[in-house]
């Protein structure tokens, strides 16, 4: 048997930086847990807690609409060869790709989260889906 | 956010006590740094060994005060960072901007 | 605004102990978020883990249909005043009903578990739904 | 599982350095201590400074190791224990089965 089998997490959070935390944990573990990677298991764990924070805080920030009662959902598919991230928002949207890579001569204080999410995994995209925006994350395990 | 100061041989050193730096803490480190400056202390380092993961928006909060410093002829560095936070630094090339050492005595 | 506004969590895991630890984390950050809660918020960080530790390792124990496949389903929902924790197994039940509380003169090395579920939480009931069954356990945060 | 084990005062201390026991690990604990008293080593304190959370299965795995101590005339003792592991063992009532010191120290 396969010592990672398939697992999903779907959370679903009020537009708050305070469960933050608990998004990047559940990276955090899940990196951990994943004993088939034959890469660095804690990169591995940093990073996807690192992704998730930056990804869902974007939907915090980014894309509020400004209702209260609006949340961010985060869904994570483990599947044995890939690992998907799913992010959805309510807001505006943006063209993921007219988004320029930061200027490391000129560093920002801001600009650097899609950054890390690019460069850290494998692939990245941003579409519409129904009635909210998804950004799906996507990192071979292999 | 849970940090204390200690003023040694001139340079103002910063605790950070949290173990997370992200969107939801990063704005107060940031204040509080601007609010040190702003008092006259230009010359501050930011030890940063408890902390175990630091976002964008935390590296963006000590650049931030980076600059301020400097624009008032002080510095802002770093110590005692833990490996994957370096590793954070050194994607972004911020290691060529701050001043890192591995203890905060070896400024000294 | 409330500041603890509504949130789920839903997690599906495969029947294996290694999860425990990402499953008692996420019950461990909810408590420490619940702003609301009148209580002492580190008890009861400490409680949900302990409450999701018990009834997942009791579905992967007892209920593993034996099938390398099975999965344990733990769904978490934050209300406003009330936290309902459900642990869906696929095995073949039990009735909780005839369950008795440990013997406190005369402990024995198992049996705790249920013990501290039902003595840390506000009611426990554990019934068939569909195809599985499901261990729903509530707690009042008021 | 990772645990040490020192010789004390004729007592053989173990050191769970693990921030967590639950029914992943606990089988593991269990089975350190018995071999230990296999071994002959009947007197046993378990030093559990590091563990910061323990389920059913943990207070399980300390009572078997109690058990079989005291069949081989010696005895387990725990020391060290953070306020939430020590409520886990008052809720249970086992504090009134195990000797509980606050530190190693006072057992000599
Ligand atoms: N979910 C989103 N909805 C709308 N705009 C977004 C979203 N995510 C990112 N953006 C846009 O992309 C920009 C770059 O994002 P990022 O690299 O994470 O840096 P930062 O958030 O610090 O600006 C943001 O400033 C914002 O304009
Ligand atoms: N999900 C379940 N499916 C079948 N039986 C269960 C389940 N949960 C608990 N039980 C039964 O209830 C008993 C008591 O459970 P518990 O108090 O958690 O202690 P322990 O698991 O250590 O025996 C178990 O031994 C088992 O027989």
């Amino acid at each position: 048997m396969n010592s990672t089998a398939n697992f999903q997490v779907d959370v679903v959070i009020p537009t708050q930086t305070k469960y933050l935390h608990l998004i990047g944990s559940i990276g955090e573990h899940i990196g951990k847990d994943l004993e088939d990677f034959s890469g660095d298991r804690n990169a591995l764990a940093y990073h996807l807690n690192l992704v998730l924070t930056e990804a869902t805080t974007n939907a915090i920030k980014h894309a509020n609409s400004e209702d209260p009662k609006d949340t961010v959902r985060i869904n994570i598919d483990i599947q044995e060869q890939e690992l998907i991230i799913k992010v959805y928002d309510h807001g505006q949207g943006f063209d993921l790709e007219t988004i320029p890579n930061p200027d490391f001569d000129q560093l920002n204080e801001s600009g650097m989260g899609l950054f890390f999410i690019k460069t850290l995994m494998d692939s990245v995209t941003y579409t519409k889906s129904g009635d909210c925006n998804v950004l799906e994350i996507r990192k071979l395990l292999i | 956010m849970i940090v204390t100061e200690e003023k040694t041989n001139g340079f103002s050193a910063l605790f950070v006590k949290e173990e997370r730096i992200d969107a939801h803490n990063s704005a107060e480190l940031k204040n509080y740094i601007l609010h040190m400056i702003e008092q006259g202390k230009v010359n501050i380092i930011v030890q940063l060994e408890h902390v175990r993961f630091v976002d964008s928006s935390g590296l963006g909060a000590l650049l931030s005060g980076f600059k301020h410093a400097e624009a008032k002829s002080g510095r802002l560095a770093l110590s005692n960072l833990q490996p994957q936070v370096l590793s954070m630094f050194e994607l972004t090339r911020l290691n060529r901007v701050f001043e890192i050492q591995t203890d905060l005595q070896d400024f000294f």
